[in-house]
């Protein structure tokens, strides 16, 4: 049932199947070192994830295991070669991994902060996105990258970005959104074999969320989503975080008697338009959950779809639920209002269902 | 390049009893601020990660001590060095720490984002490098409105940020222009976890400087003294329109790189012992009560009031309110309109 | 009718106003002089707006009249200190011009090709767009931006972008579109007196296109969008160079028999959601027609709009008519297929009104 | 810092005859090149704006003298010249700028994106500065497969991307790393109608990189054989594992930044017949004649034959036809999808 070769879009489902309930960030950690053994051109940039050298024996330390733990114990195992430790110069060495991709290796780039990849979007845009098409097929760009998204953690406007539907945007580069343990790996795994580039988001809140992973190597299929739960009279599109949103707001509205049914979108370039189109033509209502803030956004985007090629099965206006147009706030109170929640689905699941 | 390595010893006694009150009760202040914010912190009273200077006073407080309030900073996530320095407020600072409605900014920004423009104080920028270039361009408005003399502006930034590029963007920029700036690279030898020594590649970040035509000075940032001088002819410099200066600013941070970091899982005891040594408290003491310009009295009586005020900033900020609800919404755009805010 | 302080979002109408016709990038040139004319601390910063400078007088040459000659002659009225000419540093001098907003003055800056943008996209989104937010309103960025777009002139892939929905994407920022030579004057000005950062989007195949002008001073206030005609059966949405299209493809349709009503959006950060909606709740038919490419794009936002808020009015699927996803190919025939024309409009109105 | 000026008269004595040749004839390929594809540009065969490197042919021949097919390089908006020295072949080039589909990218890269990845030529960049950490990039993986021997990368850059932060942050990296890859930089005094005596604070772009611990050599880019001897030393430094160098390669460009510019409008004419009296064909010519190395019916002949092959180049991508439309759709991701690729 699950295999390596075989892709995985559709989730829950696994019994039988040897794994064990891990946190997120466990599950990414060895799915990078798997991916690490399995193929010798795969390799780690990041800022600090080396942890520091001891001055004396130029050993690296892994002080902290890389920013958020992703990186943690790698560094012993693979060395400064495959773990390299960068400055803080995210133009420089997310160049310098295209590079390395265009020239035969597959770079995987810690970018810490989502936030971060501002600072080096002319080269993730004009380089990493453009290059095989520029030149014709002549190349290609098997770069992954993967950065911590999202509000909740208090660390403001500038540590707290959702943005990834300006990547998503991006022709030419790739953009998945895990939302638990068991996506996560399938997806990262393909994300690192895949040879396009590929940014993998990883909301904050999912951190140490708790799941069940296979203990096989597989991979869950870019632009492919699934379903969370099944239901006949709403169709709630989540993705990242908001999806563990999306599956609270169906278990309250079950207890009002709606039957939601939850799409957990996965990725977000390529998307699954079948899935959406699928479930509205099902349910004939949806409201779309992002964290992202509203205007030009991946929400807009499945909106568009639905509304274009849906049309004639919807039987209320299409809703989305998302984060304001404001930057992330500090105070932890403004920042639980700026993230969508479980009650605002719910409320607006409501405004549309008789 | 002119090394400045606290040979003057002297210097200390040309500086009015008024300044030498300054520079000691704004580095206590700091130390002190910095103290009681990691205890808040981990009472989870700050709302978020907090990035304390304790350690790195001497570099802020000297270079400060040639200031106004017209004069202008920028400054990084570890800022509130910089803010006391500058002349900012540590109850509002404290309450901005706590997200509350009488911080600095509404509890908007945060401990990353304390801002004082009354103060000359730019804002505090949590992308490493990123306050560089604002702080060249409040250099770029005095020089375009005629003010050297009276505005000058200074960059503080970390050894890490010397990895970004837009570092060197803003040196060359400055120099071409001639703007008053001072590039204050406060090199306390990590960035994070990571050591310069691995980072940066080379153990001479001022001379880098030279490349742009900037004069490169490398200090003793224990020292407030060194600091004080350099900053001294830096700001001169600059206010005489002869355009920025490098100051590198040799210096340590006591405690990890943010609240919960240890730093022992990097860093070697001697190294911390040896800056503590040098810590720019305790020479500060030793100098001015040895040389008789100050009595342990003085400084008593600096320490008590501070302790006192400390105190009085973190009551503040325990008590005072959350900010309402509508800010959420308020201040993304100058005209405060709910059409432009989306969907909720 | 026209006035200096009353905005004129609704275009054309103004018989009787002195004015004359000129090309859109003498509009543009005559607006910024007029701008820099009325405020001393308005001055612009860009790459060779000196047009080179004589090495032995120092005098500055205006070889070129700067990128497009847009700032052409303002050297020498202005001098080098309000026409500060920048080395190839994006993202220093429009960090500099962010902090010379910061501290009072009004900078415009030029960033020749909109496409360089993202070498300076931390700035622009990290703190032009955020820094009044962060500071809780302490102060303002009354920053422009302006930069060419569009595909049409043989730049390929790294010079010919429209990706302003990634832009208008970003709250803190504003972000304008004008398509005729009377609303780069009207919103060029606007955009320089606004305190929000503003990004002025010229498509090339704009520029040198004539129209008429009123010679007084005015505005059009950010935010409105305005008919370029009116009618019955399907609303045509149109941005930048794609309200010329949008015109174009209501001619042809107008042989057929259709009655298009064409929207000029004007602006896409804020937009004109009353403009959209009370003309699809007239039409009940709509087309959106964007150069920018389709995912979480603007044109993907106003369907989105739609579909929400003019759902009962819909008598058709929402129609996008885009660029495809994919960068812009160098050769002139791919080039033409790349960007969305008026038989492609017309092709699609037809899909949905029968 | 090691200056390199042109004084090794006798230098060209140990160059191979076989070399020599390939060095005049890469030379004189690129001229006619230029020329002949402004004359296209002129007559509207190339299909958008075009930016001749004429004048410049040494750095890029003296440089890829000492390269092979496993080397690569990184270039710009003005790369013809570096694909020509790299060996790419100019009837694909010249198809290329025609937008044919025999073209190197099928007609969709044109003037400022021609790549040969066989060749070891990474594409040419239209973004200022962004090649160059692509070719930081070439090193690292030549480092990681341990092969810095056979693969070495150099980054081609002009005066005015030194202003672009990218190339310090590469600096940087490759300093730390030692990594195989040589900066390039071809200044040739201008960007667009900037001068880079405004526009670079320095005089000496060779002494920055010293601030970064990598060799910095200033060579006569007019005279082929200078920049031939710079560039030996750098790649052998790079394929000895000692990390980078940086060449600034002092140059003009005989016609304006893109083929409708004219530089009479910025530039002296006394600078122009400056430069133009030391140009590299013909400083070249008089050189191997003198010495005896070459015969003026050699160089005859190999100028005829290139003359023939830019001929037969031009021909061909007249001839040759469109891309097909399904290109449009081709190659944005690696698997052939099209319902990644939106509406249409
Ligand atoms: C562009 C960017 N990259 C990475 C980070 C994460 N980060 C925050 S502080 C820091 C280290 C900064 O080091 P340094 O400049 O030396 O300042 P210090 O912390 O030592 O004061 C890093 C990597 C960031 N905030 N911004
Ligand atoms: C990031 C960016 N900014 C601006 C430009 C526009 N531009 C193209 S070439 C050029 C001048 C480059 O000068 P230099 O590096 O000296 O190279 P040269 O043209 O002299 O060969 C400029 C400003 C660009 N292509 N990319
Ligand atoms: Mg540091
Ligand atoms: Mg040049």
């Amino acid at each position: 049932m699950i295999t390596s070769t075989k892709s995985l879009p559709l989730g829950p489902g696994y019994e039988g199947v040897r794994g064990k309930k891990i946190r997120y960030r466990d599950a990414f950690n060895s799915t990078l070192r798997a991916e690490m053994e399995l193929d010798p051109d795969v390799f780690l940039i990041g800022e600090d994830i080396s942890g520091g050298f001891d001055k004396d024996t130029l050993e690296p330390l892994d002080a902290w295991g890389g920013p958020f733990a992703a990186t943690k114990g790698l560094i012993q195992d693979f060395g400064p070669e495959r773990v390299r430790d960068a400055p803080i110069s995210e133009a420089g060495f997310i160049g310098a991994a295209i590079g390395a991709a265009l020239t035969g290796l597959r770079p995987v780039v810690d970018v810490m902060y989502f936030d971060f990849i501002t600072v080096a979007y002319d080269q993730l845009l004009s380089n990493a996105a453009k290059s095989r098409y520029m030149f014709a097929g002549q190349t290609k760009v098997p770069l992954t990258l993967f950065a911590r998204s999202g509000a909740g953690t208090g660390h403001a406007a500038q540590h707290s970005e959702s943005f990834y539907s300006m990547l998503a945007h991006i022709p030419g580069l790739k953009v998945v959104v895990p939302s638990d343990p068991y996506s996560c790996k399938g997806l990262l795994a393909a994300s690192i074999r895949d040879d396009d580039p590929v940014f993998v988001v990883n909301d904050k809140k999912l951190i140490n969320l708790e799941g069940f992973v296979p203990d096989q190597s597989y991979t869950i299929q870019l632009g492919k989503g699934r379903y969370l739960s099944r239901g006949d009279d709403v169709t709630l599109i989540g993705m990242s975080y908001t999806s563990v949103v999306c599956q609270e707001a169906s278990k309250i509205l079950l207890e009002d008697g709606i039957n939601a049914e939850v799409i957990d979108m996965l990725s977000l370039s390529p998307f699954d338009e079948e899935i959406i189109i699928e479930s509205v033509k099902k349910t004939n209502r949806v409201v779309i959950v992002d964290e992202d803030t509203p205007r030009a956004s991946m929400a807009s985007e499945f909106a568009a779809i639905i509304s274009d090629k849906a049309f004639d099965y919807l039987d209320a206006p299409v809703k989305r639920v998302t984060a304001p147009h404001t930057p992330v706030p500090y105070n932890k109170n403004l920042e639980e209002a700026f993230m969508p929640d479980a009650n605002d689905v719910v409320a607006t699941v409501k405004s549309i269902v008789d | 390049m002119k090394k400045n390595k606290s040979e003057n010893e002297k210097k200390s006694v040309s500086i009015s009893p008024k300044k030498l009150r300054w520079l000691y009760s704004s580095m206590y202040r700091i130390r002190r601020f910095e103290e009681t914010m990691l205890e808040q912190t981990f009472k989870g009273n700050a709302m978020g990660v907090t990035h304390p200077s304790d350690g790195q006073e001497a570099g802020p407080v000297g270079i400060c001590a040639h200031l106004t309030d017209k004069d202008w900073i920028g400054s990084t996530h570890r800022g509130h060095g910089h803010c006391i320095a500058k002349g900012l407020e540590t109850n509002r600072m404290m309450a901005e720490i706590m997200g509350r409605s009488t911080g600095q900014c509404h509890g908007k920004g945060g401990s990353m984002h304390i801002a004082d423009f009354s103060k000359g104080m730019l804002g505090a920028n949590a992308i490493v490098g990123a306050s560089i270039p604002l702080a060249v361009g409040a250099a770029l408005t005095s020089k375009y409105k005629n003010n050297e003399k009276k505005s000058v502006a200074v960059a503080f930034f970390g050894d890490g940020a010397t990895s970004q590029g837009v570092l060197h963007e803003s040196m060359n920029l400055s120099s071409i222009w001639k703007l008053p700036v001072i590039f204050a690279c406060e090199n306390n030898g990590y960035a994070e976890a990571t050591p310069s020594w691995y980072a940066v590649s080379t153990d001479d970040i001022a001379s880098r400087a030279e490349g742009y035509g900037i004069p490169g000075l490398q200090v003793d940032g224990m020292d407030v003294f060194s600091v004080y001088d350099a900053a001294e002819q830096a700001v001169k410099r600059a206010r005489s329109g002869e355009g920025p200066t490098f100051l590198e600013i040799k210096t340590y941070r006591y405690h990890g790189h943010f609240h919960a970091d240890d730093p022992k899982k990097y860093r070697k005891q001697e190294e911390e012992d040896y800056f503590k040594s040098k810590d720019c408290l305790i020479s500060f003491e030793e100098r001015v009560t040895e040389s008789g310009l100050m009595t342990s009295e003085d400084l008593n009586e600096i320490r008590n009031e501070i302790e006192e005020e400390i105190k009085k900033a973190t009551d503040f900020a325990l008590t005072s309110p959350m900010p309402d609800h509508d800010e959420l919404y308020k201040d993304v755009y100058v005209e405060y309109s709910n059409s432009l805010l989306g969907l909720r």
